[in-house]
């Protein structure tokens, strides 16, 4: 009585594919549950929500473990939703679990973190890991634009997008001209998005390097903790941090001036897009392949790369100038 | 057998360590040692570690730990652990901050709002394990829960911003007194205070008694269940200070600010030599086992060396610590009873 | 003897007046309408089998126990307490059986846990040490009182409880069983204490199973069996025999039983066991069918040297030999194995898992035998416990926690786990230490038994003389660590063993 | 009859729970009773089963293990690593085993040997292990194994994935080893007075040492399962299941004191956890919702049997008699095993 495949459920419901659907009912999965960023991508579903007549639920633990995500992932697909909009917290530890929903004929839709390539129909990168690199890098040359010594504090050795966001900083200011004024810390420290240590970790890099220009983290809780930390020992508009951060955090260190510039995308925007991505997909406007290309509205016009990936990139750095802007 | 004796004077003894006394103040020079190992080390690999700047940095990551370690050795001296510190700094910290944001004419309130928080908080962990005889780690870990769930809750996923803060927390937050951070002050205050308040004071005293053998303490009609909820809420009162320092100090609180810090806190205790059985240690040790801490951290980024090996180098540093304490107390203890030897042969 | 003394207070109003009290825990009654009176002034005996009520009436005084029903008075006023504090406030203090001591406290803190002298707010530690020192002088017991009490020893640690307890100004001092620690010099000290209190009108419940103490001091004795007041009497009134017969309704008589069987060969062999600082060159012979006796002061380091027999320490010199083969002490298990065992002197922390089942507990060192494959047969425990149960004569069911059972019962436990095994070798840490004249008598009979029948050799530490010049073939005598007297127990005699103990009196060819 | 149900009245209160935690998830969600999901969701507790069986003889005994996610973390990891590489199935499986109970017994050896306090040391070898499984898996963790390595992942028998089979015969072991082997019964033994096992000539050390040997196996097993369930590992697997696997067990009625507990409760514990979870999951409660459920669930659980006591005895105040001295009979210290009477500190 042993096999090697699951037995499918044959419970009615919705995810029978491509047959004409009317109203897709979509899940939006955060890596976990309580981080503001991934609160503004869920207003951005819920406006997609409202825009194309999904039905949207926003799901997910409070616990930033993988296990809790898959568990979310496992219960999710039993109730049959169309699709699945996903930021992996461990890219390949979900995967199975969301393989399993394509199985089932659930679209699933990465945003923000991607997972195995084959476990996803699409990913919507908010930037290209290139880009985000430039842009960041763009912030810290604002900051300080005669350059200097920069270390990198990370998110987690785990998260792959972090991982890929450093090592192109790293490349780019080994071969870019334009960052030729950077040196950087070779060790990359990790915070795992606790403002806490992200602090403990800014001290102690002023400490290690007092030829320390900038600190730059792709993580949305670090630098702007990092940042923070910077002022408080005395050396605010001597060393910088930037990063990825939301307006909201730092406006008030670009509003006095400690600091010039972070940057972001539109997480809001980010999330309708890959809501609207996930509900064509449904219903079948799009097969996902290569070359295709997604109207997502009022959102944009996007074409699916290499490997199912589409590059929102719409970077957003965020200066004195243009700070009130965003309100999120 | 002699009517009284007089043990020829050892070295302990003529260094003012008599008897039992000896133990506990032993105890402090294996933290204290440790410190000085680490510190020739780092400093030899590093001369820049040495310096002051570096060291007052060090002592301002040590500072709210070190406040925080306070609430969890009276715990632990009862016998008991607190393992909602995080979530109880966690949950004061935003809490309080949010409504110091929509009310600004709060001022200095917020400070008593928040110890009467984290006193409230410690009264609930006191009664569920003095009255609700619920063990103490299970108790704790499932207020762990609570607590934190209950800031996601109150929190909706936003962040209270370095600008809804009242400005003069965030003053405290950086300035600075004689060129130490006003918080490393802050902090030997509280902790000196706690030490003072524990040796001195007869509710201090108890706190050690029931720790030491709760039976016995309650058959001399201390309340057991008195000293083990007032232990508590003093826990959740200084952790709720730890607290709000902490969201002054990182500006943007988010619902997840103080995670894991009981266990950081629980970690210095045990290298400060506070013993996990209760009755033994002080906030001394304790406060120096943060320092122990904060020093490996500082010291291992000095280094550059990978996140990977702090965590091994922390939790042998735990390990090595329990164990040289365990070692000086067995050697103490033979001490002691050989000693009751030769005056039996006096 | 004193005669009974109603001092000062001619009023006729007796001290402490027990009215019809009543006390019981789950299955047990402890305490059946207990009434009885204390005068004023007087050593009061209160004596009774393991398991009367003794110490539970000690609790009800003190309000570490409330009473089911029933009052008690104090100078003819209802007493109301519901911790010691409480009872301490009226006047009452006392020294319980059990060690109530904060081992990670000092002395003078353990003195003054509770009533600690205030300075304002603070405690005055300075004025606290300093006050300790005078009350620990007070005993003639000079103890450094900075000193931590976990480095006491036991007896140094009674004295610390005593101390706690003495105050001036008491109405009431209860001992309960305050010398059973203590070296005859020692509790010397105490008698001499408790007449002075007894002279300042201080009232003395004194709680014992030495006789010969009871006879000393008291001025009234009061017996209780079974959770019932049995009599009250002048102290001149009743002899040993009487009281006995009292206490457990028939009489028994402590006497020497002459070895009629012929020794064996020999069976355990200790030859230059040293444990730097603990003792030094122990060399003994125990012969099949033998009981030695070994005697000592409090602290000589009798135990160290049975539960360094049976591995407990590590790190030992010397040889020890069981049927004539060399055997390293290195753990208990492996001594087991060889067949020798070791009845611990504390009971309750070490001889018997209180909260475990009387089966499982008499099982405990015999699961090897029970089962195969590391599973262990349920029946088989039954069987080899119902076995036991029977021959030791335990009170109550198999599966009744140990922890109901009275201290008799708990020790007649110990020794069964041990007679499960079917030992060639028995170590017996104070075996009757505590418990009753009825069960100490029935307790020599088994080891008689074992001895003689069984073909065991036995080593019995005790601290009771008597007890000592009853059961034992040959007695010996640790001073310090070493041996001091090593002699067959015809030529023994109480003082000589004690002038051994102690090394007053360097004579007796013996002496090492 | 009376008194079998009084021995097993906590095993009931859960098979209660357990009913009612069913009929309450299956009117939250039309999905729940579907028995492809309850099997899809059982598989996904077999971690946490193999960690908490593995935890029950330890706690048992009056001790803790904090380290078993992290051994879980250097299972998955070594096992991965050596999957890519390409070592044989048994060979590979066999290498973990002998890294996993080597490492359990690492921590049983500095508890039972050194008699260094379980949380202390198990505080730190988590921290240490932890970093030794980052440093085996580099950053990017390890992906991409071969088929025969995940093969069980897959592998159905009949309607239950063949995992949650294996935890069914696991459970039914661990229910075996403590209820009918001499190991279990000295489990209990030295978990109610340790001193007093030893004494009965039970190798104490030794069987301290198992239960560590053992649960370290379980938490290698639990990784390898990792393995297979998600096709990859990483350094921080698992990290924070601690407190689940603590919860299932104290809520399966084991004494965080020691000396009490059967398996049947630990696995009557978990599947009203994973009801309760799943359930909640698949009626999209909010992840907040969720921790404040189970931590609530913990603490009262816990609690009814002393509330129910403080009832009563209030009760018969009323009435008028006086038991309430029977109430305080041994206090809550927690982690403090009855034997280890302080005094004897020799
Ligand atoms: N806390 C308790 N819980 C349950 N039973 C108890 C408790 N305390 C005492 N008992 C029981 O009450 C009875 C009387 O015990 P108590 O200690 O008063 O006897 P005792 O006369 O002091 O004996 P001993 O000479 O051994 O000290 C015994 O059967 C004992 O087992
Ligand atoms: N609680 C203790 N802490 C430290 N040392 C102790 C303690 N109890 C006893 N000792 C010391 O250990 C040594 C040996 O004591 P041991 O108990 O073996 O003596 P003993 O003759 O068996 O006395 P007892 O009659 O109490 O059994 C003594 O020097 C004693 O002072
Ligand atoms: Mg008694
Ligand atoms: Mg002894």
């Amino acid at each position: 009585a042993c096999s090697t495949t699951a037995p499918t459920s044959n419970a009615p419901g919705g995810g029978s594919s491509s047959a004409a659907v009317t109203k897709s009912k979509i899940f939006m999965a955060p890596k976990f549950t309580g981080l503001a960023y991934f609160e503004v991508a869920r207003k951005g579903g819920e406006q997609a929500a409202a825009d194309y007549g999904i039905d949207f639920q926003y799901i997910g633990s409070d616990k930033a473990e993988a296990t809790a995500q898959i568990a979310t992932l496992t219960n999710a697909v039993p109730q049959k939703p169309n699709a699945l909009v996903v930021s992996a917290i461990d890219g390949d530890a979900v995967a199975p679990a969301l393989r399993n929903a394509r199985q089932q004929g659930i679209k699933v839709v990465t945003y923000d973190a991607d997972a195995a390539v084959d476990a996803r129909d699409l990913f919507v990168n908010q930037l290209s890991y290139e880009l985000a690199a430039k842009t960041m890098l763009d912030a810290a040359l604002l900051n300080s634009p005669q350059g200097g010594l920069v270390a990198f504090i990370s998110a987690s050795p785990t998260a792959p997008n972090h991982t890929a966001h450093v090592k192109f900083m790293k490349q780019l200011i080994d071969n870019d001209a334009k960052y030729k004024v950077f040196k950087y810390v070779d060790t990359v420290q990790f915070a795992g998005d606790d403002a806490t240590k992200s602090q403990e970790l800014a001290r102690n890099l002023m400490q290690a390097h007092p030829d320390l220009k900038v600190i730059i983290s792709s993580s949305a809780v670090s630098a702007p903790a990092a940042e923070q930390a910077i002022i408080d020992a005395g050396k605010g508009g001597q060393v910088f941090a930037t990063g990825v951060a939301l307006p909201s955090s730092v406006r008030d260190f670009i509003k006095k001036g400690h600091s010039k510039a972070f940057m972001m995308w539109d997480p809001a925007e980010l999330g309708y897009v890959a809501t609207v991505v996930a509900d064509q997909l449904v219903k079948g406007k799009i097969a996902g392949k290569e070359g295709e290309s997604v109207d997502a509205g009022k959102a944009g016009k996007y074409t699916i790369l290499k490997d199912g990936e589409i590059d929102y990139n719409k970077p957003l750095i965020f200066t004195a100038d243009n700070i009130d802007k965003y309100s999120f | 057998m002699s009517e009284t004796y007089a043990p020829a004077p050892g070295l302990f003894e003529r260094l003012g360590f008599t008897g039992g006394a000896a133990a506990l103040r032993i105890r402090y020079l294996g933290v204290i040692g440790f410190q000085l190992i680490l510190m020739v080390a780092f400093t030899s690999l590093v001369p820049r570690f040495i310096g002051w700047p570096n060291l007052q940095s060090v002592l301002f990551t040590a500072a709210i730990m070190a406040i925080a370690v306070c609430g969890q050795t009276i715990v632990v001296l009862t016998g008991n652990l607190d393992l909602s510190v995080g979530s109880v700094m966690g949950l004061t910290a935003y809490v309080v901050f949010d409504i110091a944001g929509h009310h600004r004419g709060l001022g200095p309130y917020v400070v008593l709002m928040a110890l009467v928080i984290g006193a409230l908080l410690g009264l609930l962990n006191g009664t569920l394990v003095a009255v609700l005889e619920i063990p103490s780690i299970v108790a704790t870990l499932g207020t762990l829960s609570i607590y934190r769930g209950f800031v996601s809750f109150y929190a909706h996923a936003t962040e209270v911003t370095v600008g809804q803060l009242p400005p003069w927390t965030r003053a405290v937050a950086s300035s600075r007194l004689l060129g130490v951070s006003s918080y490393v002050w802050i902090a030997l205050v509280v902790v000196i205070l706690i030490g003072l308040a524990l040796r001195w004071l007869p509710g201090g005293r108890t706190v050690y008694a029931y720790g030491s053998n709760p039976k016995a303490a309650r058959s001399y009609g201390l309340r057991s269940t008195r000293i083990v909820i007032g232990a508590y809420i003093a826990s959740g009162t200084i952790a709720s200070l730890a607290g709000l320092m902490l969201g002054a100090q990182v500006g943007n609180i988010n619902s997840l600010v103080g995670d894991g810090f009981e266990l950081q806190v629980l970690a210095a205790a045990v290298i400060g030599g506070v013993s996990i059985w209760g009755g033994s240690g002080s906030v001394y040790g304790a406060a120096m086992g943060c320092i122990v801490l904060a020093t490996i951290n500082n010291g291992l980024v000095l280094l550059g060396v990978q996140e990977f090996y702090r965590q091994l180098i922390q939790g042998a540093a735990i390990v090595t610590a329990v164990a040289i304490d365990a070692l000086v107390q067995q050697q103490v203890a033979a001490r002691l009873s050989r000693r009751s030897v030769e005056r039996a042969a006096a | 003897m004193d005669t009974p003394q109603r001092s000062d207070s001619s009023t006729g109003i007796p001290r402490l007046e027990i009215r019809s009290v009543s006390k019981r825990f789950d299955a047990v009654q402890a305490l059946s309408s207990v009434t009885m009176t204390v005068e004023p002034g007087e050593i009061h005996a209160l004596v009774g089998e393991n398991g009367a009520g003794k110490s539970t009436l000690v609790g009800v005084i003190t309000g570490l126990h409330q009473p089911d029903s029933g009052t008690v008075l104090l100078d003819g006023e209802e007493l109301r307490v519901r911790s010691t504090q409480d009872a301490r406030r009226a006047g009452i203090a006392a020294v319980f059986q059990d060690p109530n001591m904060f081992p990670h406290l000092s002395v003078a803190e353990n003195i003054f846990t509770g009533q600690y002298p205030m300075a304002g707010p603070v405690v005055n530690r300075p004025l606290m040490s300093r006050r300790a020192k005078e009350k620990l002088s007070a005993l003639g017991f000079d103890l450094d009182p900075d000193q931590m009490v976990a480095g006491l020893t036991v007896a140094e640690a009674q004295f610390v409880e005593i101390a706690r307890a003495v105050d001036t100004g008491l109405k009431l001092l209860i001992l309960d069983e305050p010398t059973s620690a203590l070296t005859p010099d020692e509790a010397a000290k105490l008698y001499t204490l408790v007449r002075r209190l007894k002279a300042a009108g201080t009232s003395i419940i004194w709680i014992s199973h030495r006789m010969e103490e009871i006879h000393l001091l008291a001025d009234r004795i009061t017996v209780m069996r079974d959770g019932q007041h049995v009599r009250t009497a002048p102290a001149a009134d009743l002899d040993d025999d009487e009281m006995i017969r009292l206490m457990v309704g028939r009489s028994v008589v402590l006497q020497a039983v002459p070895n009629d069987v012929p020794l064996g060969p020999t069976r355990l062999s200790v030859r230059g066991l040293t444990r730097p600082g603990v003792f030094q060159d122990v060399s003994f012979d125990v012969a099949e069918g033998e009981i030695v006796g070994v005697a000592g002061l409090v602290g000589a380091g009798r135990t160290e040297i049975a539960q360094a027999i049976f591995g407990l320490a590590p790190g030992l010199e010397g040889e020890v030999k069981v049927d004539g083969v060399t055997v390293r002490p290195t753990s208990p298990r492996r001594m087991a194995a060889k067949g020798v065992s070791y009845l611990p002197e504390d009971r309750d922390a070490e001889g018997v898992i209180a909260a475990m089942p009387i089966e499982a507990n008499i099982a405990l060192p015999s699961l090897v035998r029970l089962g195969r494959w590391g599973f262990m047969s349920r029946h088989k425990e039954r069987e080899l416990a119902e076995q036991e149960k029977s021959a030791l004569s335990i009170k109550g069911r198999l599966e009744d926690l140990v922890s109901s059972l009275s201290g008799g019962n708990r020790q007649k436990v110990a020794l069964a786990r041990w007679l499960a095994t079917r030992p060639r070798v028995l170590l017996l840490d104070e075996p009757t230490h505590g418990i009753d004249v009825g069960t100490k008598a029935q307790v020599h009979d088994i080891m008689r038994n074992l001895a003689r029948k069984e073909r065991m050799a036995i080593v019995m530490v005790s601290s009771d003389l008597p007890e000592v010049l009853a059961v034992s073939d040959r007695v010996l005598v640790i001073r310090q660590g070493r041996i001091a007297a090593d002699v067959p127990v015809a030529e023994a005699t109480q003082e000589s063993i004690l002038a051994a103990a102690t090394g007053r009196i360097p004579e007796q060819g013996d002496a090492a | 009859m009376r008194s079998i149900l009084k021995s097993y009245s906590w095993e009931l209160l859960l098979v209660v729970l357990i009913g009612a935690a069913f009929v309450w998830s299956s009117m939250l969600s039309p999905y729940f009773l579907d028995p492809i999901n309850l099997a899809n969701s059982a598989a996904f507790f077999v971690i946490f089963a193999f960690m908490a069986l593995g935890q029950f003889p330890i706690v048992v005994q009056g001790e803790i293990d904090l380290s078993l996610p992290s051994i879980l973390a250097v299972s998955s990891v070594t096992y991965a690593t050596l999957a890519v590489r390409g070592v044989p199935l048994p060979a590979a499986v066999g290498a973990i085993l002998a890294v996993t109970v080597a490492m359990g017994v690492l921590n049983g050896v500095l508890v039972a040997r050194f008699g260094l306090p379980s949380l202390a040391v198990t505080l730190g070898t988590a921290g240490a292990f932890r970093g030794i499984a980052y440093i085996i898996a580099g950053a990017a963790g390890v992906t991409g194994l071969p088929k025969q390595y995940t093969i069980l992942g897959r592998m159905w028998v009949w309607i239950l994935p063949v995992w949650v089979v294996l935890t069914v015969v696991a459970a039914v072991a661990f229910a075996v080893l403590m209820g009918a082997t001499r190991f279990g019964r000295e489990c209990y033994a030295i978990g109610n007075n340790r001193a007093a096992t030893r004494m009965a000539a039970v190798r104490v050390v030794r069987a301290q040492i198992g239960a560590y040997g053992l649960a370290g196996a379980m938490a290698g097993v639990a990784g390898i399962v990792w393995v297979s369930q998600y096709q990859s590992a990483r350094g921080d697997n698992a990290d924070g299941a601690i407190l689940f696997v603590l919860t299932a067990v104290v809520l399966g009625g084991v004494s965080i004191k020691g000396g009490s507990g059967r398996a049947l409760g630990v696995g009557l514990s978990l599947t009203l956890l994973g009801t309760l979870q799943t359930g909640m999951q698949l009626a999209n409660v909010p992840g907040t919702s969720q921790t404040l459920v189970i931590g609530a669930l913990l603490v009262i659980a816990v609690a009814v049997p002393t509330l129910l006591q403080l009832i009563t005895s209030w009760r018969r105040k009323l009435v008028g008699s006086t038991h309430a001295d029977q109430l305080h009979h041994d206090g809550p210290p927690s982690l403090r095993s009855a034997g280890e009477s302080p005094l004897k500190g020799r």
